[in-house]
């Protein structure tokens, strides 16, 4: 009976007792679950245009932070290096479509996933190779992101904001929201759109699959490079980094792994579901349980429904 | 060797008791069915024999009756002839890709009593034709697949007939009864009614003897000293007296494993698994093997191309040397040694030749070339000349006495001699009955003093003491001019390229030679496909006029080579011609053994021999044809004719040889 | 060019479904065996046993496990590493509660445990399917990798929370612990890989083995002729997570000699994987040339510099390897993507029907 | 095992009824209150133009659609929902209009796959594969090669069946089929993509197992030369509804067909 | 295609044929010192510094003194990534070349070595971590982690917060954190730190940080919120320590009241968090910076020469330092084992004793050019680690500066656990061989 408390009864008193730690929490869950988020969505995006299950995405998140960092530290100017970094990320993209992905056409999804594990280590190696392997401090003051924290003092104690997170959110939202508006509006997010259900229609549009490789991996690489400033900021820009990453996948179980609205509401929820259960039941275990937890939940959804929250009903036919 | 049958075992029932006896583990039989090599001792076939003799006996067969078996080469219709020959019977095999009626003229000629049929297919063809046949009691089948709701009244499966056999077995009497049929049995009796094609006019029933059959049997056995461990593979028509002698009589006598492969497309890989010891084979199967191996390697990368013709090339001058105990110098043997371990033992292996001691090639000349890449390898192939009329055996090559040209020495107790025209003579110990129910003919071939005429023309090597036989002896012409004529010396020649696969040359009475060719499919396509020719049909490929110009250089160089051989030289080629269709035994333009009928063919294509020889430049045809399913069409066709400028013959050489 | 199959022929269908139906892949193995049972132990030095082929062939054991699973059924998982991890946690508290059992009787039998928590974890393949069943074995792998932390009496109450591995001995002669020699525990690692793989390959090519491939190649058609999926692919989950369960009681009993629980990382799990798919999906002998190009590769690479007396540091070294090795997997799978296996596949083709080209 | 001939068919017994079944699938329709019976020993046609609802049809009667209205009887067993193992452990074997074989595997082992559920040793076995798991195996084997021998396919015994042209696919897929005994066989469009000798083959083969093994046969094709010559009774379905159902003779006759097919040819 | 499979064959028939040749045996006029480092993985951020350190004051010997005792160094890095699979690989592999001594560099790497150790005959020297137990020297003759072990580290911790707070007794009702990595290393303090709360009344609280989520601790931290210890005490690694130190800044967490083990005081460690890290404290058994003879004949001798891996701005840097000092204390060993044996190249086995009469006193430390660097060291036979005095480094937001006195650990609480620790390793692993080396006398 005193388990059952502990798992159904006190946890609740405590938020309701310590209401602004419950709302902290709530906050904590949501930035880590938007940065989730951003991983997820570069996953989404390379999987939904190419079918590749990009197990790289997270180097990419390291090796666009350490250029960024590096580049500064070599004595280029914040935002040069910024520009320099996207076009750093613009030649990875190309590269990976040249040698990696043209060559294995029509292979099978299970060889693609391990052409980016081929493509990570290679990462891990070059990014080591040019910028060593020591941390690095984000450069996010030079990039003109907040510092400090907001305190709110309300709800019986208070409620501190780190100003990076506040930006963090917004810049993740604004993101998203652009993404949203390419996918619908412009000419090329229709066509990537469309290679999603037949590359066929890709075509149609005018846009050749190889064009939209790269626009798909460039794009998951400014995103890498999003989440890894946001990231970066937040501790430190380090291989370590990449360990990260590996969330964005129960992530991807949850929102499905070609549904972009799938990748936001999965990170939330992953975000906010880890940060309750962790500061909430976690000391019943004995806490760390955060590694876990998330998938966990993804797949207790999953087992409802298999094809994720956003995923399309597969009908099987024979 | 030394378990040779004792010499009161003079049938063949009686030398299956024998090995049954004295080696009865032994595996006397095989056949690929059902994924594997379903095997049977000496013991286990004396048992299915002598239940299948029973049966058939129970079924109402009575000594001197005729047996017919129709079909390839499965182990129950072996037993089939063991088991009629146990009661007396006199088994008649059949051609199994006979049509129904030329299955029909045979079964009425041999008064046939009973069918043992393979399958459904035969059944068909038996029944199609049995109200021509009133003789024709009963049908046996091997293979019930499809037969199930067929009425049975006359048709009984092997197993049913074996099973009917063995219940009467039951009764010891019926045993005893039984051996004593076999030891009534003499080796003087009729064993077995041969039918051979002929290149012309009806198949005539060869009648041999359990002692004709058996001693040459015996006699080839000592020649090559064939003792029970050889392996030989079956495949070749059981109605053949080749087959009969290799895959049955000898067998018996020496009590080695026959294998029966599990379908006709399978009999390479089947030779392969098996690694036959002693193998028989027409030309045919050799250049087939040739064709097929230049062809593959074609396609082939180049290093490994590059390799194969510099090993094939050296062995072309050293492996015959090698094989025949020559002297050779020692860096000769170590690549040659490098070359088996890299090409020879390889392709041997491929070949399903690997652990072959002897191979025979007979029933036709074979090209010189074809015959030396094989002895090449290290393959111990030699000629034979035989009839059916001889149960097999004429001449033969000695281990070590080998030549391209030659058919060898006679074999044990045969004697040979040419009488003045050229045609060759012989006797022996094999030396058949008659011709069934035709005393004509048989008086035609065998003399009254026992020699058999063979109708080949050849005379024996004053060098090398060895037969040489130039063509059939009424084949050989002469020119207008008195040129010596030999026309399958000729197509012999043109067949070694690869891309001919038949020739047909004229020339009898006629002011020069020409020739009509059928090309190969297989190499000319794979030359084509490599050289971006495109074709929808053999016949659209035949006529392509750079097939034509490639096949011109093969004809010229033919004519290359009469002239250095001096004799023939005046009898070069001067036109050709490519067919429009593929020559057909279905078509009756080749015999059942795949010989061309030269007459036949000059009647049917009448229009291009007039074209040949009256200077046209192209000729149109068309032929009627049997397609596979028996139904018949005609095939139209424009032939073209190419010309041949004639090799200058030098003077010298001809008062040389003159 | 060393096949001669001529004169091979089988009378049974024994002989016909026999592990090496041909007479040179019989002397073929026979040479490797001799060469990995008695030259490599007679000539080998310490390095070459404990840290090459020792680990080798627990990779390779490990790599065959989830091939069973991957590569014939066809369900991919990214557990390994922790199922490994139950094996050796397992192996652990047998040994240490029954002290007098035989370390090897204990080795082979962890493997029953992390059979059993492979068959839990894998009960939602039935409704997951492809990558999303990947995800969701890490579940098993982070969770588990927690259990290894978290549960004390998992070590046994360590204060070093490792699990140190005692001295167990077989017939007198030490086997496990600091004491033993490299060369008998490879020689105990090679015995028991060698079974195993015998009965592996004994196992995909009976009833099982089939229905697992009918499974991986087309579900439906497989539950439509009566197989039913859940037992199937949970029994691949059971075999699988056995195999990798007994080559994590290898890795640390008999290479290792003793394991933090970050042993059976994540990374381990990715760096199997990586080696059923080099090696080549649905194929035993792939699994080892797999283990052999992931494993051996950097151990090579890493002394090349220093053989070819190139001054690099160590840690250059190392960046240069995983460079290296990130773009030879890429190489390898645009060559090949269907593996070493494939590849082998085709050049014991090309010399079974040499000197043709096909 | 004899082969019932059409008398016997006519009075026969009836193997599976399928009475008032209706499926849809989302908003549609697939199969509206459809009722036929098959008959033991007989060959049955199911036909009807494209999007009929005949495959349908098939995957209701073997388990994989699970009717929403409707019961099928099946050897005097009724039920309304099953799962495909259960169909098949209950004797309903199919092959599939696009080959649904396992091409990673050797047709040898494809056919072996088909004996699945009748092997019954264990793991244990299997693993040693040694004394009764071989037997097991080689009894098994024996069967299939005897499958093999009746379909004419022993040279592509050990080819993997993904490297086979489609008509020798189609032909191990039913070998399969057969391997599992069935007593009821489905066979969906079994000559679907062959030429004129493939399908003259492939009828041969559907008439000798329905001869040869006594197995009922329920077969869908859109050849109605085929279908007339093969099959003992047909019916035809258009849009899910069944609008005939008889001999060949009465359904070629029949004005809803004549009509149903013109239809289609607009 | 069959060109590229031929090549590949080739590639693969190379790889396999490749014949591993053993290393060369090292000709024996060098001592050879392997040295396990870490440049690569999630945790070279700490790893760099220490291996820079390392490498450079053993090379800065041979280059100034051309060696030790005139013997030449040999001084090979083996890259392990800080996994513990290479670790063992690094250690197959100089097994044969007769180390002097290894440095693990890992408390996983360490934990596998001390078993082989005896066997090989090889000393193992892990530096202030490894198996605290190891601290025994009876039961493991072959392994030392001078000069203070975690559980010292610990109690240190207890004792200046004891201090701060006023007294022992006052810590009564104090709640006292440990924000540790979710490892074996980070968990090594629980047991003392249990046994003092026991002893003195305090609240342990623990929060663990899995290795996954080390930079991701932000609920971790809100849990400390809202328990409100009064101290923390942080056992963390690589990147875990600065995502540590930002989120306690971010919670307003009272820097002061911060305190990490030596291995948390990295100057990467509090770098991230600027400003909001003034203030944190870390433990350290020597000093930062550059302003000792030693370490400027290393700029000298090594750095300036471009003989070093190091950043030069680097040099002095907290980790820095500890490699610098990791391989004096190699250095002294070797120095010690020469002076017992009288030989000049020492084997493993003499190091061994030269680690086990290790005494580096204020005059030797002078000797060295390392007055003020560090405190004395001792070992003895029985104890291989000496429990010495630490004291505060205190990060002023830019680099740590020394901000206590040294302080003895609660030495009379540490040795019994240690004891007990290393009986009950040895009764678990049964057949642990008993100690048969002798103990030489003290010089």
């Amino acid at each position: 009976m005193d388990v059952l408390h502990h798992i159904f009864v006190d946890p609740f008193v405590q938020m309701a007792q310590a209401p602004d730690l419950l709302v902290q929490t709530l906050w904590e869950g949501l930035v880590g679950g938007i940065l989730y988020a951003l991983i997820a969505l570069g996953f989404v995006l390379i999987f939904k245009a190419s079918g590749v299950f990009n197990f790289a995405q997270g180097i990419m998140v390291v090796f666009a932070a350490l250029t960024l960092v590096g580049l500064h530290e070599k004595g280029v100017p914040a935002y040069l290096a910024l520009a320099l970094t996207i076009l750093v990320m613009f030649g990875l993209a190309f590269s990976v479509e040249r040698l990696m992905l043209r060559p294995l056409v029509n292979q099978p999804d299970i060889i693609l996933f391990m052409a980016t594990f081929g493509l990570t280590y290679f990462l891990i190696g070059l990014g080591e190779l040019i910028f060593g392997g020591e941390p690095k401090v984000m450069i996010a003051s030079e990039l003109g992101l907040p510092k400090g924290s907001i305190d709110l003092n309300m709800l019986g104690g208070f409620i501190s904001l780190q100003k990076i997170d506040i930006a963090a959110t917004i810049i993740a939202s604004v993101m998203v929201v652009s993404l949203a508006v390419f996918f619908q509006k412009t000419r090329i997010g229709r066509a990537l759109r469309a290679v999603a259900d037949s590359h066929k229609a890709a075509l149609s549009v005018g846009i050749s699959l190889e064009q939209i490789w790269v626009i798909v991996w460039f794009t998951a690489g400014i995103v890498a490079l999003a989440t890894g400033i946001m990231w970066g900021a937040r501790s430190e820009v380090s291989f370590a980094l990449q360990i990260i990453a590996l969330k964005a996948l129960p992530v991807l179980i949850l929102g499905g792994f070609t549904s972009i609205p799938g990748a936001i509401v999965g990170g939330l929820i992953i975000g906010i579901g880890e940060k309750l259960g962790e500061f909430y039941w976690g000391p019943l275990l004995g806490s760390g349980i955060e590694s876990w937890l998330a998938y966990f939940i993804a797949l207790l959804f999953l087992l409802f429904r298999p094809q994720g929250l956003f995923g399309e009903r597969i009908i099987e036919r024979i | 060797m030394g378990a040779h049958a004792p010499a009161d075992a003079d049938t063949f029932p009686k030398l299956l008791i024998h090995n049954a006896r004295i080696r009865g583990a032994r595996p006397a039989i095989r056949h690929k069915d059902l994924g594997i090599w379903q095997t049977w001792t000496w013991a286990q076939v004396l048992d299915e024999v002598r239940a299948f003799s029973v049966g058939l006996e129970e079924l109402g067969v009575k000594r001197g009756d005729t047996i017919a078996i129709i079909g390839s080469n499965k182990p129950r219709l072996y037993w089939a002839m063991c088991a009629a020959q146990a009661i007396g019977a006199v088994p008649v095999p059949i051609y199994a890709d006979s049509v129904a009626d030329e299955m029909a003229y045979v079964l009425d000629h041999a008064e046939v009593k009973i069918a043992i049929a393979e399958n459904q297919e035969q059944v068909d063809k038996l029944l199609s034709v049995s109200d021509k046949l009133p003789k024709l009691a009963h049908i046996v089948y091997d293979e019930p697949r499809g037969l199930r709701d067929y009425d049975h009244a006359r048709l009984t499966w092997i197993d049913q007939v074996q099973k009917n056999g063995r219940d009467a077995l039951k009764d010891p009497e019926r045993l005893r009864r039984w051996e004593r049929s076999v030891a009534d049995t003499r080796g003087g009796d009729l064993a077995i009614i041969l039918y051979t094609s002929g290149t012309t006019g009806r198949p005539k029933g060869v009648m041999l003897t359990h002692e004709n059959v058996l001693i040459s049997a015996r006699n080839g056995n000592l020649f090559d000293q064939l003792g029970e461990n050889e392996e030989v593979i079956a495949y070749l028509p059981i109605a053949w007296v080749g087959d009969h002698i290799f895959s049955y009589a000898q067998s018996y006598v020496a009590g080695f494993c026959v294998n029966c492969p599990e379908a006709g497309e399978t009999v390479v890989e089947d030779r392969r698994e098996i690694g036959t010891t002693y193998a028989f084979a027409p030309p045919r199967i050799y250049e087939n093997l040739l064709t097929l191996t230049m062809v593959r390697m074609e396609d082939a990368g180049a290093l490994k191309r590059r390799m194969f013709h510099f090993f094939i090339d050296f062995a072309r001058k050293w492996g015959e040397k090698i094989l025949n105990g020559e002297k050779v110098p020692l860096w000769a043997r170590l690549v040659y040694k490098i070359g088996d371990f890299l090409v020879y033992a390889p392709l041997k292996n491929r070949f399903g030749l690997s652990k072959i001691r002897v191979g025979y090639t007979a029933g036709e000349a074979i090209g010189p070339e074809i015959f030396r890449f094989y002895r090449a390898l290290g393959v111990n192939l030699k000629q034979l000349y035989g009839q059916t009329e001889a149960s097999v055996y004429i001449t033969a090559q000695p281990d070590g006495e080998i030549y391209a040209d030659t058919v060898g020495k006679p074999n044990i107790d045969v004697d040979v001699k040419i009488d003045d025209s050229g045609e060759v003579l012989f006797k022996s110990p094999g030396v058949f009955q008659g011709y069934y129910k035709d005393p004509e003919k048989t008086a035609e071939t065998k003399t009254p003093d026992g020699w058999v005429r063979t109708g080949d023309a050849g005379f024996f090597d004053p060098k090398t003491g060895h037969l040489k036989i130039i063509d059939r002896a009424k084949d050989v012409g002469r020119l207008n001019d008195g040129t010596l004529f030999a026309p399958k010396y000729i197509e012999n020649k043109l067949k070694f390229y690869p891309n001919i696969k038949e020739a047909v040359a004229y020339g009898d009475k006629r002011d020069y030679v020409t020739v009509m060719l059928n090309i190969d499919l297989v190499a000319v396509g794979s030359w084509a496909e490599r050289n971006n020719i495109i074709y929808g049909s053999y016949q659209e490929l035949a006529g392509h006029p750079r097939v034509y110009e490639m096949i011109e250089k093969h004809v010229d160089e033919v004519n290359r080579s009469l002239v250095e051989e001096g004799p023939m030289a005046g009898a070069q080629i001067r036109r050709f011609l490519i067919l429009h269709k593929e020559l057909d035994a279905d078509d009756g333009e080749l015999t059942r053994t795949q010989k061309v009928r030269r007459g036949f063919i000059a009647e049917r294509y009448q229009p291009l021999v007039t074209a040949l020889y009256d200077g046209s430049k192209e000729a149109d045809i068309s032929t009627e044809v049997t397609f596979e399913d028996g139904r018949k069409g005609v095939i139209s066709a424009r032939v073209a004719i190419r010309d041949l400028t004639p090799i200058p013959v030098r003077k010298p050489a001809m008062e040389k040889a003159a | 060019m060393f096949y001669r199959e001529a004169g091979q022929y089988k009378t049974s269908y024994a002989a016909d479904q026999a592990t090496f139906p041909i007479l040179q892949d019989r002397i073929g193995i026979g040479i490797i065996l001799f060469v990995a049972a008695v030259i490599i132990p007679l000539f080998g030095n310490d390095f070459l046993l404990q840290a090459v082929m020792t680990p080798f062939l627990v990779f390779a054991l490990a790599t065959i496990g989830l091939n069973l699973l991957t590569g014939y059924t066809g369900l991919l998982s990214l557990g390994t590493g922790a199922f490994m991890g139950v094996g050796a946690y397992a192996c652990y508290k047998l040994t240490t509660i029954f002290p007098d059992v035989n370390i090897i009787v204990w080795i082979v039998c962890s493997g029953f445990f992390s059979a059993a928590v492979g068959v839990l974890f894998g009960l939602p393949s039935l409704r997951i399917k492809g990558f999303y069943l990947a995800v969701a074995t890490l579940a098993a792998q982070f969770f588990l990798s927690w259990c290894f932390i978290r549960v004390p009496w998992l070590y046994n109450y360590n204060v070093s929370g490792a699990i140190e591995v005692p001295q167990r001995s077989l017939f007198g002669i030490p086997v496990t612990g600091p004491n033993s020699a490299p060369v008998t525990r490879y020689l105990i690692v090679l015995t028991i890989v060698v079974v195993m793989t015998w009965l592996a390959s004994n196992l995909i090519r009976g009833r099982i083995g089939r229905m697992w491939m009918a499974v991986r190649d087309m579900d439906i058609a497989a539950e439509l002729i009566g197989i039913r999926l859940l037992n199937t692919k949970l029994l691949a989950f059971a075999v699988s997570s056995f195999y990798c369960g007994v080559a994590g009681a290898m890795m640390v009993f008999l290479w290792y000699g003793g394991a933090e629980a970050d042993v059976f990382s994540i990374n381990q799990s990715f760096t199997i994987l990586f080696m059923v798919i080099i090696g080549g999906l649905g194929s035993l002998v792939g699994s080892f040339f797999g283990a052999a190009l992931i494993y051996i590769l950097p151990i090579i690479l890493r002394f090349v510099p220093a053989e070819l007396g190139v001054p690099l540091n160590a840690a250059t070294v190392e960046h240069l390897t995983f460079i290296i090795v990130g773009a030879l997997i890429i190489v390898f799978l645009i060559v090949e993507p269907h593996g070493l296996a494939r590849l082998w596949q085709i050049a014991k083709q090309k010399l079974r029907v040499w000197p043709f080209p096909y | 095992m004899r082969a019932p001939s059409e008398s016997d068919i006519a009075a026969g017994e009836v193997l599976l009824a399928v009475e008032n079944v209706s499926l849809s699938f989302g908003g549609v329709k697939a199969i509206r209150d459809v009722s036929f019976d098959i008959r033991k020993g007989e060959i049955r046609a199911i036909i009807g133009p494209n999007g009929a609802g005949k495959t349908s049809m098939l995957n209701v009667i073997n388990g994989f659609y699970t009717p929403q209205e409707g019961r099928i009887t099946f050897r005097g067993q009724t039920r309304n929902k099953m799962r495909p193992h259960d169909a098949a452990a209950g004797g309903i074997a199919r092959t599939f209009q696009n080959v649904a074989l396992f091409r990673g595997m050797t047709a040898l082992d494809n056919i072996m796959a088909g004996r699945s559920l009748k092997m019954h040793r264990g793991l244990f076995w299997q693993l040693i594969r040694f004394g009764p798991a071989m037997a097991e195996e080689v009894e098994h084997r024996l069967r299939v090669e005897e499958i093999i021998d009746f379909l004419h396919i022993q040279h592509i015994r050990k080819v993997p069946v993904g490297r086979l042209p489609y008509g020798l696919q189609k032909r191990v897929e039913l070998g399969r089929a057969l391997a599992m005994e069935p007593d009821l066989l489905l066979l969906d469009e079994p000559m679907a993509g062959m030429n004129l000798e493939e399908k003259e083959d492939m009828s041969r083969f559907v008439l000798d197992v329905n001869q040869h093994y006594g197995t009922t046969i329920a077969l869908i094709e859109h050849d109605m030369g085929v279908v007339m010559d093969l099959s003992d009774r047909v019916v035809v379905l258009d849009y899910g509804q069944k609008i005939a159902d008889g001999t060949p003779d009465e359904v070629k006759k029949n004005q809803a067909v004549i009509d149903a097919y013109l239809g289609v040819a607009h | 295609m069959q060109k590229k499979h031929l090549v590949l064959g080739a590639a693969f028939a190379a790889l396999i044929g490749g014949v591993f040749v053993p290393p060369p045996a090292q000709a024996q006029d060098t001592i050879y010192i392997p040295l396990f480092t870490y440049r690569t993985g999630p945790f070279a951020g700490s790893g760099i510094p220490i291996a820079n350190g390392m490498a450079d004051y053993l090379n800065m010997l041979n280059e100034r003194d051309g060696g030790i005792g005139g013997v030449k160094l040999q001084v090979e890095e083996c890259e392990t990534g800080y996994d513990t699979k290479k670790g063992v690989e690094c250690y197959e592999s100089v097994k044969s070349k007769k180390p002097v001594v290894i440095n693990p560099y890992s408390t996983g790497i360490t934990l596998q070595l001390i078993p082989k150790a005896a066997v090989d005959k090889i000393p193992v020297l892990s530096m202030a971590y490894g198996l605290s137990a190891s601290a025994d020297g009876t039961n493991f003759p072959w392994v030392f982690n001078p000069p203070v072990t975690y559980w010292d580290g610990a109690s240190v911790f207890v004792k200046y917060a004891a201090q701060k707070e006023g007294g022992f007794d006052k810590l009564k009702g104090k709640k006292l954190g440990l924000v540790h990595l979710d490892a074996p290393y980070g968990k090594e303090p629980i047991p003392l730190l249990e046994a003092l709360a026991k002893e003195y009344g305090f609240e342990l609280k623990l929060y663990p940080v899995p290795a996954s989520e080390m930079q991701n601790q932000s609920s971790l931290w809100l849990n400390v919120r809202r328990d409100r210890p009064d101290w923390i005490y942080l056992q963390g690694w690589g990147a875990m320590n600065p995502t540590a130190v930002k989120e306690a800044a971010k919670i307003n967490f009272p820097m002061d009241r911060l305190i990490g083990v030596w291995w948390s005081g990295g100057d990467d460690d509090a770098r991230p968090a600027g400003d909001g890290a003034k203030g944190y404290s870390s433990l350290d058994f020597h000093a930062v910076g550059t302003d000792f003879p030693v370490i400027k004949d290393i700029q000298k001798y090594v750095v300036d020469k471009g003989k070093s891996q190091v950043q030069k701005e680097k040099v002095g840097e907290n980790l820095y330092n500890r490699g610098v000092y990791n391989s004096m204390l190699v250095a002294e060993a070797i120095r010690t084992a020469q002076q017992l044996t009288g030989k000049k190249v020492v084997t493993g086995e003499d190091v061994r004793r030269g680690l086990e009469q290790l005494n580096i006193t204020e005059d030797r430390l002078k000797e060295m050019g390392a007055a003020g660097f560090a405190a004395p060291v001792r070992t003895s036979c029985t104890d291989h680690n000496g429990h010495h005095k630490v004291f505060m480094a205190t990060w002023d937001g830019t680099k740590w500066v020394k901000s206590s006195d040294w302080m003895e650990p609660i030495k009379d609480k540490v040795r019994p656990l240690i004891e007990s620790a290393a009986k009950t390793y040895v009764e678990s692993n049964a057949g642990w061989p008993k100690r048969t080396e002798p103990c030489d006398k003290s010089s």
